[in-house]
């Protein structure tokens, strides 16, 4: 059994479904990139993975456990904005981390400093010791998002959901930033799911990308078929090569302006 | 639903005749004679007169200062049995038809009056309105004014004639030269009548109380009487004027120094008459509530037994028990 | 699962709307009944029962003097001055607020001057209102907008600071005049916040105009009010009571609905 | 240039926010003088020597019956009333409020409430309100609580569903209960909110407070400027209003001061 | 004399000064990138060209005129957002544009149909034609820049200026937006100032790169000596090659995340 398991998945809101008989399986470890055009159900389904919602129809399990109800530690996120803490610190962010799963959301005396310790480790590693002491606000968003992996990554979650974790970034950070995933990625080895509009992303990052896009289409009701999964290409570098993948992009219709 | 008890509270608020009220708490004299029965009686002032008879209407109080006619409308026709225990005075003057220039009633004729509306200040107007043959409707209108606004509204040039109370008289008489009052309660005496009126039953189950309220009263009524200065001067400061002011406003009040004077007026054979009258008005108003059938659904009794009104509705009783005891020297 | 993660069903929704108003509606009638076992001619707590026919007769029969429906001549007086009232605040906030935040100068004059204004209790300043605007509807009306443009005025004014200053300069490249930026790009966005502005003082405007009716008046809900309670008529306070709530309600979900349908630029973005 | 780009300098500025408070101030003084010379014992508009000695008197001079300045005891009630019931309103709205914002539940049974709620005139109800709570302390506090906390709890619960519902899903991520996201992500977010609110809510606050100390009380601003209201004693009212609006202004500012003092991250983005 | 002149400016505020000596002259229908470390000053100076502000020394020519006061129709401008009105649909955008410089600031009668027939040229060009009657909310971020640029034109001006016009764009959509502006810029011959973040965006579209930098630094009091331009590419096809400017990134510490 894989680690990630997306069984004949369907969510549709009132009498619009937005996504049918997704089916896919994932081993731990594997990075996966999620495209598809805008509004296609891209978020939908990583707030599936995120327990956030559940589906109308199908499961989804990880490591063979329940389907989950709500979100919780097994599964970390970050999103495009807001996934950070504005009235906490950089530090106090990532200790907020450890101390949320207590009875009253802050540990006290030895853990806390245990956990402060802990969290200035991870400062250093996404580089923010510098900034410890400001608040998110005062940073650069390219900044708040390697805090937001960083706090993600406090609470040691099974997989990691990313939901346009760069689209707000100018291009030289987002640069950065994929710098900074693929270093986090090879010390620790997650499982990752991170949708993104931009094709060259998912391909660049992924070790392998769903495209998800409507394989019906009635044109009277837009709203009567969902989408699912019509792609699932090898992105590794040793797998399908990125300059013969570029034709697909008039099949998804991705990234549209 | 009364029962034996030790503690009682009344409620008055800011008047001429009854300043003593504040002055009996002040002074300790309620304290004494409350000792004297071994009961406890607290007074307690409150600003608006309304708010206090309504209190007491709702319980809160078990007596409260308030004139025959917001008795009978008030507690009496909300169904509270309501014992007139002391009558202190009756407005002689002290309520006055006041018309900015020179003129008499009938100039009212067509004009519109500023006034407390359903208060004794409108059963003045319709009985001066009565002395010259007009009614109410021949008004353009009476308009509602709150007595806290009576001067400021009597400043303005809408304003032409008001119908309010003392001190707000003298202030306005006082300040106004042109100023003329063109009927007061000096022409229907002893119809404007200034009660402590307590819950009957309260009243039958503690005589203890009715004595030590009727004694207190009567000694600061003396002291009045006597002209005592310290006296005079604490009340006309809680009523916010100085000792001639108020001493002016005492002049349009018959003050019943003497409950034999007050027990005399109780026993009156012109007070049926009165209440009739006033019943009949605030039936007219619909003050009596829509319930009421008619002007007589209240009944009112007096000292010698008679009654008024609805005889199987008695809720309003003059007796003068207590205030012939104070006559007696019986306290 | 976390109690925040509950989502109550459609009907059970519903069921939950409701049960506030069971539970006071309840209690009401609890305390009343055990009011008038007491004392039958109680009138502090009329029963429901007895509301609700004072109601039925409040806006159905006419009054026996002047054979008209006071409810109603209440009501139409009321509105008349707390309209009134909102819409000259509505107007004078808007001028003085879109000086302030488009003028330098106006701002330096202005900001403070309404900054102290709206702090100044308008309810002591009754006397003077009465001696120089009269007793007449002019006096309530002016209460209403003394009490509530200061407020309308600096939040209006705040609104105006917030509009981007991109927008004055892009209007400006394009050859607008003050006059112009003005007229064509601070006050079409400033009206649907004067609208959710307008919606936040109606409380003040009802509040003051009941004062300013229960102080001089022979018409009019507040009147009324102050009026009855000389009687303790409970039935009909409460039934007023009701009633101005019904007002004020459907009132603040007129002026919802017009902004809604008047401004689709405001809902565009989602 | 356009007027809307003239600035005036520092002294221009300074000299135009004195402005109109010295018009004002100039316009009562020539109003007083002409009904003073009219009538020298006029009462209406005192003259600004005759309010300011009146000041002092109140201020400095101890009351003969009490041995007590009547000011500063009125000033010190009236502010224990005021501060009391919007502490208790905030604290209910809060509480209230972050219970609508977070539970499902609790937003479906009393959202709809509350809306009503606010728009129940409170004024209306006072009769109601002394009978219920007495004349006491209790009354004046519960008429400011009944008046201001249903908009309060309004305008909390809106912030709270304000926060961006990515910060709840983080939270539970990381192993928050619903206990735990209410005290650390939306009570600390909820905060600086609520001292705007306060500061929004005060003006209603004071009214409320200053109607009810005119109808049952014996000390407290409200009570004396109705007391003295019977006099037409204009000097000591035109002296309370101005106290009034000081109090009213310091106490506004200090809001504004602990708000930004306490919160440096909502002001760390710029 | 050239087209526009820049002269000795500085610009201070309080005692903090941002901009010093900066002396330019530009040619009619020149392509002006300007990149530099962020807080540099680069919208400092934008807002001197525009007029909305004054130099503290210096002075600013347009053709040989008098320095401006104020922004005027001679100067067109894009910022990075907000620069479209929300309350106007698209056309009525473009309508605007010519309406505002009459009195009551909209046209009637055969002046507005013309202004409305023109708009609708100009919808075509930006290709904005078949969302003419929503409101820019409901535009994404390229088309509501594209918006906005068409808007500026419309009052015909000298110069126009932009302020990281694309900075909150995704990749591809300013991919997109660099085409539309070249072909704009082939049909015009506009002179444009354009601020950017983004040293290859700006070396791609413009003639030439000027970049601000402090030439001077005082370690005790940083906000001492202001920014000038220390450098000025050629940056045309035929000019200094991309490639070889690259190792001015460093001069210039552009673009910090
Ligand atoms: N809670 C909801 N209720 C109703 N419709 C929803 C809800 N959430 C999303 N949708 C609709 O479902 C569709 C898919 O939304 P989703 O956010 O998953 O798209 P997406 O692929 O992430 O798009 P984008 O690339 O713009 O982020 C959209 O049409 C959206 O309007
Ligand atoms: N009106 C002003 N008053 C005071 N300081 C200002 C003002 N405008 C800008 N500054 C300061 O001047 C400096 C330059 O600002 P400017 O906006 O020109 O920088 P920039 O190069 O455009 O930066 P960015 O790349 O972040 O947009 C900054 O330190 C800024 O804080
Ligand atoms: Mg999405
Ligand atoms: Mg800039």
């Amino acid at each position: 059994m894989s680690f990630v398991e997306v069984s004949n998945v369907w969510q549709a809101y009132g009498d619009r479904s937005i996504l049918e008989r997704v089916n896919v399986a994932i081993e731990e470890g594997e990075f996966i990139s999620i495209v598809g055009a805008s509004g296609c159900g891209k978020s939908t389904f990583l707030r599936m993975l995120l327990a956030e919602e559940t589906p109308t129809k199908g499961t989804i399990r990880i490591d063979g456990g329940e389907p989950a109800v709500e979100p919780n530690p097994e599964r970390g996120v970050v999103f495009q904005r807001y996934s950070v803490f504005p009235h906490l610190t950089v530090r106090e962010n990532l200790v907020a981390g450890e101390g949320f799963a207590t009875f009253w959301g802050r540990l006290f005396g030895v853990q806390r400093r245990a956990a402060v310790e802990r969290a200035d480790e991870m400062l250093e590693r996404i580089g923010l010791n510098h900034v410890a002491d400001q608040f998110p606000a005062s940073l650069s968003g390219g900044m708040q998002q390697r805090l937001a992996i960083g706090q993600a990554l406090t609470a040691k979650p099974r997989v990691l959901l990313l939901d346009e974790p760069f689209g707000a970034l100018d291009p030289g950070t987002r640069l950065r930033m994929h710098e900074f995933l693929q270093e986090l990625r090879a010390e620790t080895n997650m499982t990752v799911f991170m949708v993104t509009h931009d094709l060259e992303e998912g391909f660049k990052l992924g070790d392998r990308c769903l495209v998800f896009d409507k394989p019906r289409w009635d044109p009277h009701d837009p709203g009567r078929y969902g989408a699912t999964i019509t792609y699932d290409f090898d992105a590794r570098n040793n797998g399908i090569p990125f300059q013969t993948t570029k034709e697909t992009e008039n099949v998804v219709h991705a990234a549209t302006a | 639903a009364a029962e034996e008890k030790t503690e009682f509270k009344l409620a008055w608020s800011i008047y001429v005749g009854w300043m003593p009220w504040g002055y009996l708490e002040d002074s300790g004299i309620m304290g004494k004679w409350a000792d004297k029965y071994g009961i406890d009686v607290e007074i307690v002032q409150i600003n608006d007169y309304v708010e206090s008879i309504n209190q007491y209407t709702a319980g809160a109080f078990d007596g409260v200062s308030a004139t025959n006619m917001d008795t009978l409308s008030i507690p009496s026709g909300g169904g509270v049995d309501t014992t007139a225990l002391i009558i202190g005075d009756y407005s002689n003057g002290n309520d006055a038809v006041i018309l900015k220039g020179e003129g008499t009633l009938e100039d009212l004729k067509g004009a519109s009056v500023n006034l407390v509306e359903l208060s004794v200040s409108h059963y003045l107007l319709a009985r001066g309105l009565d002395t010259v043959g007009l009614k109410e409707s021949d008004l353009d209108s009476v308009i509602n004014t709150s007595d806290a606004d009576m001067i400021a509204a009597y400043a303005t040039s809408d304003v032409k004639s008001v119908v309010t109370w003392n001190p707000l008289v003298s202030e306005i008489t006082g300040s106004n030269p042109d100023a003329t009052v063109l009927f007061d309660s000096s022409k229907i005496p002893g119809e404007i009548l200034d009660l402590m009126v307590v819950n009957t039953e309260t009243l039958a189950d503690n005589p203890a109380f009715g004595k030590a309220v009727a004694g207190a009263w009567y000694e600061v009524m003396a002291l009045m009487a006597a002209g005592d200065e310290a006296t005079l001067t604490a009340m006309a400061e809680a009523s916010g004027t100085d000792l001639a002011g108020y001493k002016a406003q005492l002049a349009a009040t018959e003050m019943f120094f003497d409950p034999a004077d007050a027990v005399a007026q109780t026993q009156s054979s012109a007070l049926p008459t009165t209440m009739t009258n006033v019943a009949e008005f605030l039936f007219d108003k619909g003050i009596l509530g829509e319930g009421a059938p008619s002007a007589d659904f209240v009944g009112v009794e007096y000292p010698d037994g008679s009654i008024s009104g609805d005889a199987g509705n008695v809720k309003f009783r003059f007796d003068a028990t207590y205030m012939q005891m104070a006559a007696d020297g019986a306290l | 699962m976390r109690l925040m993660n509950h989502f109550p069903g459609r009907p059970g929704a519903v069921a939950l709307a409701m049960l506030p108003f069971v539970l006071v509606l309840a209690a009401y009638a609890i305390g009343s009944d055990i009011r008038l076992t007491a004392n039958p001619a109680d009138k502090l707590l009329p029963a429901p029962g007895t509301i609700w026919d004072t109601a039925i007769r409040l806006f159905t029969e006419p009054d026996r003097r002047s054979q008209e429906i006071l409810l109603w001549n209440d009501t139409f007086a009321s509105l008349a001055r707390l309209l009134g009232g909102v819409a000259i605040s509505a107007l004078i906030a808007m001028i003085i607020g879109m000086a302030i935040g488009i003028l330098p100068y106006a701002r330096s004059g202005l900001s403070g001057f309404v900054a102290v204004l709206s702090m100044v209790p308008p309810l002591a300043l009754l006397p003077i209102l009465f001696i120089v605007f009269g007793l007449g509807e002019v006096s309530k009306v002016v209460l209403i907008v003394i009490g509530i443009t200061p407020f309308m005025t600096r939040d209006l004014s705040q609104r105006v600071l917030d509009i981007p200053r991109e927008q004055f300069v892009k209007a400006q490249t394009l050859g607008a005049s003050t006059w112009v930026v003005a007229l064509n790009v601070v006050l079409p966005q400033l009206l649907p916040r004067l609208i959710s502005n307008v919606r936040l003082s109606l409380g003040s405007a009802w509040l003051f105009l009941i004062a300013a009716e229960a102080v001089a008046s022979n018409v009019g809900l507040g009147y009324r009010i102050f009026l009855v309670r000389r009687y303790l008529a409970m039935d009909v306070i409460l039934t007023y009571v009701i009633w101005i709530t019904l007002l004020a309600f459907v009132v603040d979900w007129l002026l919802k609905t017009i902004s809604r349908k008047a401004f689709p630029w405001l809902e565009a973005g989602l």
